[in-house]
C-alpha cells in the first residue's frame, strides 16, 4: 500500500468520522466542530484528486466563511449555556431506513457501472492558471452571473436580517 | 488495491447519506443547514473525481467552484431567514414553524 | 505538487503533537488541587450571575454576511490576478463588471446603515457638586 | 550553517511526486521541528523585545534582573507557565476547552510551511502559496470562537465574538491588497514573488505602479495589525472592559500556547509583508550579499523592522472604539483597497 492510499484512507476516515459526529451529536456546537473537520477532510480529498486550488477554496469559503456564519447564527439564535443548545431529533428509524437504502443503491450503481475512465494517468499539475483562464473565456457568462447572485444574496440576506431589528 | 474512482464515489455516497440523515432527523434549523452543506460537499467530491478520472479536463473543477459559490449564497440567505424565525417564534425548531400549514 | 502538500500535512500533524506533548508534560509536573472556588467561573471576583447567555446584536451577523460575500469574490479575484498579465484588457473589463456588482452591494449595506455600530452618544458632562 | 545546506540540498533533489522513501518524511519532519522551535524562539524574543521597547518608550528599564539586561526573563516565564496549575472552570465544556488551543496553534504553524527563507530554503513550494496562507488562517477564527464558547464565561464569549468579527472584517482589505502584488507578478508562489523583486531596493513591489502599491502596503499592514488583535485595534482583549477576551478562563500551558500562537502570528505577518512588498530574502543592494545565509539575514532584518513598527504603534496610539474599528475596516480600507486594485489594473494596461 503506497503513501497515496494511506493518505486517502486517513482523509476518508477524518471526513466520515467527523461527519458522523456532526450528524449524531446533540449539541449544535459539537455539530459545528464535526463539520469543521469534515470540511478539512474533504479538502484533503480534493488535494488527492489534483484539485489544489479547489482545496484552498474549500478551506477559505467553507471554514472561513460559511462555518463562521453558522457559528454566529448559533450564537445569535440560542440561549448559550442553557439546555436549549441540545437539539431534538425525530423520525430516526424511517430516516435511517431511507438513508441506508439510498446508500445501498448508490453503492451498487457505483460498482456495477462501467465508467468511461481515461486511459492514461493524469499528471498532478497546478490548476490555478487554467481555472483563471477558463473563467475569463469559456465560463464568462456564469462568472458574471455569479456576481449578480452574490449581489442578490447580500442585499436579500441583509434585508431579511434587518427587518426584525425595526420591529 | 489502488485507490480509484469508485473509492471516491463511495466516500461521497457515505457523506451524502449522512447529510441526508441529518436533514431529515434534526429539528434545529441550523443543524439542518449543516446537513445541506455536507450534501453539497459530497456532490463536489463527485464533480472533482470525475474531472480527474475521465476525459473532461477541468470542467468538473469549475463546476465545483460554482457549486461552492451557490452554497455560500444559500447559507447566507438561509441563516438570515433562521434568525428572523428566531426573532418571531423564539425558537428555531422547524416543526414549530407551521403557521403557514393549512 | 503532492509532495508540497505532504509537507503541509506533516506540519499540521507535528504541531498537533507538539501541543499535545506540552500539555502532557505540564500535566505531570504541575500541581493539581482544584477547589470549588478555584474552578468557579471568573467574573471579577463576584459570584457569576446567570449563565453566560448574552443576546448578541444582529450586527455581528451582518458583518459575517458581508465578509462571506466578499470572501467568495476574493476566491474569483485570485485566479484572475494570476492570469491578468496574459489576458490583458478584455479580462480587466470583465473583472471590473464583476467588482462593480459587489461594490453596489457594499454601497447598499453602507447606505442602509448595516455597517454602523453604536456610537457613544454625546452625553452632557455631569455636573459636579 | 552547513547542516542547513545539506538538508536543503537533499530536499531539493527529490522529484515532484510522492517518493516512496522514509527519508523524505524524516526530512519534512525535521523541517516541521525546525519551524516549531523557530516559532517558539521567536515568540520568546518577541516578548522580550516587547517588554524592553515598551519600557524604554515609557522611560522605564524593563526586565533587568534575570540574566544580562533580563535576557532570560522570558525563558524563566515560559518555565513558570509549564509548572502552573491548569485550571478548567467547572462550568466549561472540557473537550472544546482543550481543543481550541490545538486549532489556533496548528493553524498558525501550518502557515509557516510556505515561507521562503532564502532561495533554496523553502519547505513547501506550493503553487497556491499566498492563497493557502490566507485560507489556513481562517481556522484561527473558528478556534477563537470555540475557545470563547467553551469557557462558558460572559467575557470569554463576548471577547471571542468580538475577535472573530474583527478578524473577518479586516481579512477583506488584507486579501485585496495582496491581489495588487499577484497582479504584478502573475503567480501565487511566494518564491516567485521574491524572485520578481530580486535586484535591489528599487525593484521592490512597494514602488511599483506608484502610489498604488504603497497604499496597498499600508492597507495590508494596518489590516494585519487588526487581525492580530494588537493595539490600537486590541478591543477583543480590552482589559478594562472584558478582562482578557477569549482566553480569560485559560491558564498555565493552554494559555501559553495561545500566547505562543499570537507572537508566532506576529512574526508570520511581518515575514509575509516583507516577502510581498519589501523583497523578502533578496538583498536591498542588488547583488551585494545576495546569497545563502545572508538571505535569511535580510529577511529577518526586514521582518524585525516591521515588528518594531508594530510595537511602536502599540505603545504610542490609544485604543480605538468599536464603531471606529468597523468604520476603518469597511468604509476606509476596503474601498481604498478596491481603488488600488483598479488603479494597478489601469497602470498595467496603459
Amino acid at each position: 500500500m503506497g503513501f497515496y492510499d494511506l493518505i486517502f484512507w486517513l482523509f476518508a476516515f477524518i471526513s466520515v468520522a467527523s461527519a458522523a459526529l456532526m450528524v449524531f451529536s446533540k449539541n449544535v456546537i459539537y455539530s459545528a466542530v464535526g463539520l469543521l473537520f469534515a470540511f478539512f477532510g474533504v479538502a484533503g480529498i480534493y488535494v488527492l484528486l489534483a484539485a489544489d486550488f479547489l482545496a484552498i477554496v474549500q478551506i477559505m469559503i467553507y471554514v472561513g466563511g460559511i462555518l463562521v456564519l453558522l457559528l454566529f447564527g448559533v450564537m445569535l439564535s440560542h440561549k448559550i449555556g442553557g439546555i436549549q443548545l441540545e437539539t431534538g431529533t425525530l423520525n430516526k428509524i424511517p430516516a435511517f431506513i431511507v438513508a441506508g437504502g439510498i446508500f445501498i443503491i448508490f453503492f451498487r450503481v457505483i460498482n456495477k457501472t462501467v465508467w468511461p475512465l481515461r486511459t492514461t494517468a493524469k499528471e498532478f499539475n497546478p490548476t490555478v492558471e487554467k481555472i483563471g483562464t477558463l473563467l475569463m473565456t469559456d465560463y464568462l457568462i456564469p462568472f458574471e452571473i455569479v456576481s449578480v447572485l452574490l449581489l442578490i444574496a447580500l442585499i436579500g440576506a441583509a434585508y431579511i436580517a434587518r427587518k426584525e431589528r425595526v420591529q | 488495491m489502488t485507490i480509484g474512482l469508485t473509492h471516491f464515489l463511495t466516500l461521497s455516497a457515505i457523506l451524502f447519506c449522512l447529510g441526508l440523515f441529518a436533514v431529515v432527523t434534526k429539528r434545529n434549523a441550523v443543524t439542518v443547514l449543516m446537513g445541506i452543506e455536507l450534501i453539497i460537499n459530497a456532490a463536489n467530491i463527485n464533480f472533482i473525481a470525475f474531472a480527474r478520472f475521465t476525459d473532461n479536463d477541468l470542467d468538473g473543477q469549475i463546476f465545483a467552484v460554482f457549486v461552492i459559490v451557490a452554497a455560500a449564497a444559500a447559507a447566507a440567505v438561509a441563516l438570515a431567514i433562521v434568525l428572523n424565525l428566531y426573532e418571531r417564534l423564539k425558537s428555531i425548531n422547524l416543526d414549530e414553524a407551521d403557521s403557514l400549514a393549512g | 505538487m503532492l509532495v508540497n502538500f505532504a509537507s503541509v500535512l506533516i506540519f499540521i500533524l507535528f504541531s498537533v503533537l507538539f501541543v499535545g506533548f506540552n500539555f502532557l508534560l505540564s500535566r505531570f509536573i504541575q500541581p493539581r488541587n482544584p477547589t470549588p472556588l478555584k474552578v468557579s467561573t471568573y467574573e471579577c471576583g463576584e459570584i457569576a450571575e446567570g449563565d453566560s447567555w448574552i443576546q448578541f446584536n444582529i450586527r455581528f451577523y451582518v458583518i459575517a454576511l458581508a465578509f462571506l460575500i466578499f470572501d467568495v469574490e476574493i476566491v474569483f479575484l485570485f485566479p484572475w490576478a494570476v492570469v491578468f498579465k496574459n489576458l490583458g484588457v478584455f479580462s480587466f473589463i470583465e473583472m471590473m463588471v464583476f467588482v462593480f456588482m459587489l461594490l453596489v452591494g457594499l454601497a447598499y449595506v453602507w447606505a442602509k446603515g448595516d455597517l454602523e455600530w453604536d456610537k457613544p452618544k454625546d452625553v452632557p458632562a455631569q455636573e459636579t457638586f | 550553517m552547513p547542516v542547513l545546506n545539506i538538508y536543503v540540498t537533499i530536499f531539493q533533489t527529490f522529484p515532484d511526486k510522492i517518493p516512496d522513501t522514509i527519508l523524505t518524511i524524516l526530512l519534512m519532519l525535521a523541517g516541521a521541528v525546525g519551524i516549531t522551535v523557530l516559532a517558539a524562539l521567536l515568540a520568546l524574543v518577541g516578548v522580550y523585545l516587547e517588554r524592553k521597547i515598551s519600557a524604554h518608550m515609557q522611560d522605564r528599564l524593563g526586565p533587568m534582573h534575570v540574566g544580562w539586561h533580563g535576557v532570560v526573563q522570558t525563558l524563566a516565564d515560559a518555565l513558570k507557565l509549564l509548572l502552573k496549575e491548569d485550571i478548567v472552570p467547572a462550568a466549561a465544556d472540557k473537550k472544546l476547552h482543550l481543543l481550541a488551543p490545538f486549532i489556533v496553534f496548528s493553524a498558525t504553524i501550518a502557515a509557516f510551511v510556505v515561507l521562503p527563507f532564502s532561495k533554496t530554503l523553502v519547505l513547501s513550494k506550493l503553487n497556491v502559496g499566498i492563497f493557502y496562507v490566507v485560507a489556513i488562517s481562517s481556522f484561527v477564527v473558528i478556534g477563537i470562537i470555540l475557545a470563547g464558547w467553551a469557557s462558558n464565561n460572559k467575557w470569554s464569549l463576548l471577547g471571542g465574538m468580538r475577535s472573530a468579527a474583527q478578524i473577518v472584517s479586516f481579512e477583506i482589505p488584507a486579501s485585496l491588497s495582496i491581489l495588487v502584488v499577484i497582479m504584478a507578478v502573475g503567480s501565487l508562489n511566494l518564491g516567485d514573488i521574491v524572485e520578481f523583486q530580486n535586484g535591489g531596493i528599487l525593484h521592490w513591489l512597494i514602488w511599483k505602479s506608484f502610489p498604488f502599491n504603497l497604499i496597498a502596503f499600508i492597507i495590508f499592514f494596518t489590516a494585519s495589525l487588526a487581525e492580530l488583535n494588537r493595539a490600537p485595534f486590541d478591543l477583543p482583549e480590552a482589559e478594562s472592559e472584558i478582562i482578557a477576551g477569549f482566553h480569560t478562563e485559560y491558564s498555565g500551558m493552554k494559555w501559553a500556547i495561545f500566547f505562543l500562537a499570537e507572537y508566532a502570528n506576529m512574526f508570520l505577518v511581518a515575514v509575509i509583508a516583507s516577502t510581498l512588498f519589501l523583497g523578502g530574502w533578496s538583498s536591498p543592494f542588488g547583488n551585494f550579499l545576495n546569497y545563502g545565509i545572508f538571505s535569511i539575514f535580510w529577511l529577518f532584518v526586514k521582518s524585525f523592522s516591521l515588528i518594531f513598527i508594530q510595537m511602536w504603534l502599540r505603545w504610542t496610539l490609544p485604543r480605538v472604539r468599536v464603531d471606529q474599528l468597523m468604520y476603518t475596516s469597511w468604509k476606509v480600507l476596503t474601498p481604498f483597497a478596491f481603488l488600488c486594485m483598479i488603479g494597478v489594473g489601469f497602470y498595467m494596461i496603459f
